[in-house]
């Protein structure tokens, strides 16, 4: 909303994308050892790790359902993640992005066959740069696959949104701060079902006609991604888990 | 709305969808009786009582003075909050409504932010040091559903009648607060195949989905939010955007006859 | 305690009213519809609602007593209730006077009949100008009649003070604030019992007496208004239950 | 006092108030022994240790600076606090004694701030801007009934001994908080037909309503309070506010004797 | 660290002590009638007093051990116990030294005579002049044992630490605040046992091995008032259990 | 660290280390491998992750601008913390880990603060006014024991990449964090007769006592901290003492080569 220009005379955004081009990411399952199911996810410069703990049993007894498993999202910013410290504690911002990560999550998960549990999900965003609810509901995803929680589908999640009068697909840091509209979309390919949809800021109903669709296009691109590290991972020699960056690797010994 | 509704409700509810009806006998396009009440109070510096069926809400407004935050050292804040007091309903207390409060007042804050209706930067006094802080506090009294509907159009009636007590703080003459255009928010349930507009208690308890839709005054959007647990398809979407550009307009007429 | 002159030459107060005067006050039993009982009241500038849910099972299972009913008042003022906004959350300005009015509602009812059960009494405080907790208790026993629990009287709250050196009933917000004395009463007048009964300032023994006769008179003029509402409640057809001020009515229809 | 005290105890009780006597032996008008010992502790501005017969309480004042609430801009601030502690009762945690904690320093504190007891304007340094602040805090060791009493009277003892440490802010020499007329509770429990003064932890427990009064060396009242869930007649609080005037006096007797 | 000279050149610390002598000791055992067990502690300016409940069953069954008691401590200053008036509510120094002496307390108990209870330790910092979690583990020691708990020892507990470059016995405040090092030490005599151990500051080895001694002594000679104290009390005639300092005593009749 | 661990289990570590062995294969006296990635965030000032075994932990710096403490006019400010969060192991909430985490971070924070290593008195830009402040958070992301060792080892680490954004504040160039001589900790822990260095997850559930002890680049003590509720004989602290100036060289080393 201020003057910056946030897109070229050649067209080009200022990290050098096209409108409808994703940043680079970069997913892979199974980076912990004590969680049930994990992922980490690098997109753009968003560095996201989640765990997955369950389904076990709900501690809060009210908070159970006779019938189906809950999801149960917690998703913090580590307070080194952003530029200005964030203090630590869960905000409403935080807060309300677990609930309506969790609910989308829900919708993905056949729950009747785990009554009275809870599947937790943990995820931290260690650096951020927009776009973290989408990030982290796309590797929550693969985690909770990694969990081997049975889904109906892989949920795949990217926003759209407008900048400079111009729709575009996943918009960085800058665009977020200064642009026009921002549209997350949590989508299962599988099913063609719409989990996730907030949006804010100003689109005529064409403008969104187009958004929703660049968004859903780059989903099902994502959900090849989700898949490709699920299968990384199950192809793997399991003693090999834990062997990415073995160049840091350094060892003491009397 | 953490009752437990049986089966047979559910049933009911979605038989009687099938024939375009509904328990409390509206279409389900049809939006509840809106019942308002302007400036109610004498403490506050804006309010309004709003009815929508039997939720009942009530909108304080105070202003204040405050400092401006870092990253928006040229505006006025706006912070808004919503109450889901234990009186509201049997099953509110305080631990189990936080999620379900701050969903609310953020979805409700993002319209009126995002529609620009107040101009911040008109309340800013002086750059990153001073500025009007307008606090806008919605406590719920009675609870039947659709509190994200009721709560903005409570807020627009409170906002639209506030005056800033300038005086008080020795800078000038009491206005009113700059108001421009004004957003509204229609909330819609999908239970089974059908999509309902303005859900009640009952049909939240029992629905797949939500999703809130907030126009503006030219019919373009302003804000949105997807809530519970199931899924909606893009047909959904479309058609629920298409009534709540129409409903908006009806809601606005109403709003503003009563300035 | 300041030099205001509260009292004028024609023995009139800042209002108008003579030093045994109440304020107007308005009640209105069955104002809500979830809870099990309901008031409201205007008292001068003082607008408060009070919501009753109960007896019902009470949560906390060790404040549960096995042989009665517990009265739990969560009086609360809203932000905007008054001039400089409150901040949220319970005060212990609050919290003190949630445990006298509940002391003092217990008193009335007919407890032993539902042990193990909580009622659960909630007085919002939505403008305030002095007065609250009397106006709070009054409206919180027709909200408890209103709901139908078995009592042995209705409470009828008013305070009485001192102003200018004069005894005077029902301080208003100036009076308040400047004057010498504060005595809040609730009393059932079915058995003359006292079961709210607070002061602070200064009173001779002599001022006390008359000061606590004219605040018991008052709740006896209350109690008939607190009879008149529930009357007028329970003669009305339910299906008007709430019909007051159909004037702010408007409809939305297709 | 949540101690689940046994009917057979209660009849007791009963009984021998009807006689006039009490479990401990006192009569029912008689107040226990207070001990008191003064400037207990070298960290605290003042401070004071009392035991009233088995309740045993520490009073420590610190003085510090403050800014005047804005209210009050040409007042120094006096802040009370009552922590009933895990140590004095197998019963008090935290969550629980709130409420009773709350109610008792607000009493305590109304009894002194009514009373005038400490000249708080004196304690303003500039008007909005810096003052004294006064910091009372109650802990209590051992609980046998009656903390109001136990507290005011602790309260006075501290206060009265308090050395305002100016010089450590450099605002000149230090200074005795500037103290006047000092107010006195009684507290009383009705116990079925019996007015009881000064209440131990079992009296208390059995007990049907509780009166505090407080009253100033004139025999003028300045505080009351009613507490528990019984009612009293205007009888029995006429009797008890002329035991008030005349144990308060011999109560003040002690506290200003040890001067 | 700041150049103040701390001992003088007869080898005198700045109260008078030499590098080896214990600030003067007085402990008190029973001092409360409600609590179970109860202990008073003065060294030097310090002023502590510690009650102990239980054992008695864990309110929190999650942490309730199925073959054992439990000794949970909590250790608090008062709020005007230090110069700069401390904010009440435990702060995190204060919950550190409570888990460290719980740790120390629990291995002085014969604990798998009581499963699944709790032994409540409330340790309340009156005065606080350095040396206040030796002092307040020294004193919760009596009070368990006044509390009648079987245990294997007694906990005597003492810091030494460096000064001056020089090691020394038993910091006090302006010591601890301006010193090289210091070094709290938990002992039990009765089994050589080293049940609390912390350090910080600056330490070679062979000082190290200075300073572990000097408080090993200290805590043998601290372990002899523990057992005068309780001796004391054991001995007296149970009906003058709070006699102490009759002299301040007042009486208020009719 | 919560786990019930069977006691056949505690039989077959203690026959293990009867003969000098341990579960995973490392001798008594072993640390385990140390995996280090430096400055792995771009929003922080600093940062690492550090793998001690299974053990995965995330440090991340942020500078930024504070007034000193009222008692160090003259001094930066460090703060140091400890997320235990859940993702890290299944018994990990909130509630139960924080006397764990305040533990942690205090001992990590004692031995950096003691030990000199980060000149705090080059960070003070103006007496008592203002200063920088370094938040040195420390998140778990995976538990496998020894979190006290790893966190030091990961403080270490991002502290010597740490960049002051001195140009961000208008306060001249930035530079990087003043580091000086750097605190080793080793950790041990004590089951039955056996000493054991840098423990799991299982051992620590099953050790008698703990003990730390942190050491400088001369080989002296900076800092000690015993833990759990077994004992340690002096001759089993003179042991850990002499193995902690040998292994800490080792660490010591690892860290400075990766400059």
């Amino acid at each position: 909303m201020d003057n910056v220009q946030l897109i070229d005379d050649n067209g080009k955004r200022n990290d050098g994308r096209g409108p409808e081009d994703l940043r680079p990411i970069k997913i892979e399952a199974g980076v912990l050892n004590n969680a049930d199911g994990s992922a980490y996810i690098e997109w753009g410069k968003n560095k996201i790790i989640v765990g997955v703990y369950g389904p076990r049993e709900m501690h809060q007894k009210h908070l159970q359902k006779p019938d189906r498993a809950i999801v149960q999202v917690n998703y913090s910013m580590a307070s080194f993640s952003v530029d200005e410290r964030k203090r630590p504690g869960q905000g409403r911002r935080e807060l309300e992005i677990s609930k309506i990560l969790s609910e989308a999550l829900e919708r993905s998960i056949i729950s009747n066959k785990y009554p009275r549990t809870s599947i937790d999900v943990f995820i931290e965003v260690l650096e951020a740069n927009a776009g973290t609810r989408c990030a982290g509901l796309t590797a929550a995803s693969v985690a909770m696959a990694d969990a081997g929680i049975p889904m109906t589908g892989l949920i795949a999640s990217c926003a759209s949104g407008k900048v400079d009068g111009q729709v575009v697909l996943d918009l960085d840091k800058l665009e977020d701060n200064t642009g026009d509209a921002d549209l997350p979309v949590g989508y299962i390919p599988l099913t063609d079902e719409v989990v996730l949809l907030q949006m804010d800021g100003h689109l005529t109903p064409q403008e969104f006609d187009k958004a929703f669709g660049l968004a859903k296009n780059a989903c099902v691109e994502i959900h090849q991604l989700q898949r490709d590290a699920l299968t990384k991972k199950y192809s793997q020699d399991p003693d090999e888990d834990n062997g990415e960056d073995q160049a840091g690797e350094e060892v003491v010994s009397e | 709305m953490k009752d437990i509704v049986p089966d047979l409700r559910v049933e009911q509810i979605k038989r009687l969808a099938s024939s375009g009806k509904r328990l409390d006998g509206r279409g389900l396009e049809q939006f509840r009786d809106i019942e308002i009440q302007k400036n109610v109070l004498g403490s506050a510096e804006g309010s309004a009582r709003i009815k929508l069926g039997k939720t009942d809400i009530i909108v304080g407004i105070k202003v204040g003075m405050g400092q401006p935050y870092s990253n928006k050292p040229d505006h006025g804040m706006l912070a808004t909050s919503v109450e889901l007091k234990p009186i509201a309903h049997h099953s509110f207390d305080q631990n189990t409504t936080k999620p379900m409060s701050i969903e609310i007042s953020r979805v409700v804050d993002r319209g009126i932010r995002e529609s620009g209706m107040i101009d911040l930067k008109s309340l800013c006094l002086e750059s990153g040091k001073k500025c009007w802080m307008v606090n806008l506090d919605i406590m719920v009294l009675d609870f039947d559903g659709n509190l994200i509907d009721a709560s903005t159009i409570g807020s627009l009636i409170a906002l639209s009648g506030t005056n800033v007590p300038a005086s008080n703080f020795g800078m000038g003459k009491d206005f009113s607060l700059p108001i421009g255009d004004m957003p509204v928010s229609t909330t819609f349930v999908k239970i089974g195949e059908h999509i309902l507009i303005d859900p009640t208690g009952v049909e939240e308890a029992v629905a797949d989905a939500r999703l809130t839709i907030t126009t503006d005054a030219s019919g373009n959007l302003r804000a949105m939010q997807k809530g519970l647990s199931g899924a909606l398809y893009y047909e959904d979407v479309t058609k629920a955007i298409e009534h709540s550009i129409k409903t908006g307009k009806d809601i606005r007429e109403i709003i503003q006859r009563r300035d």
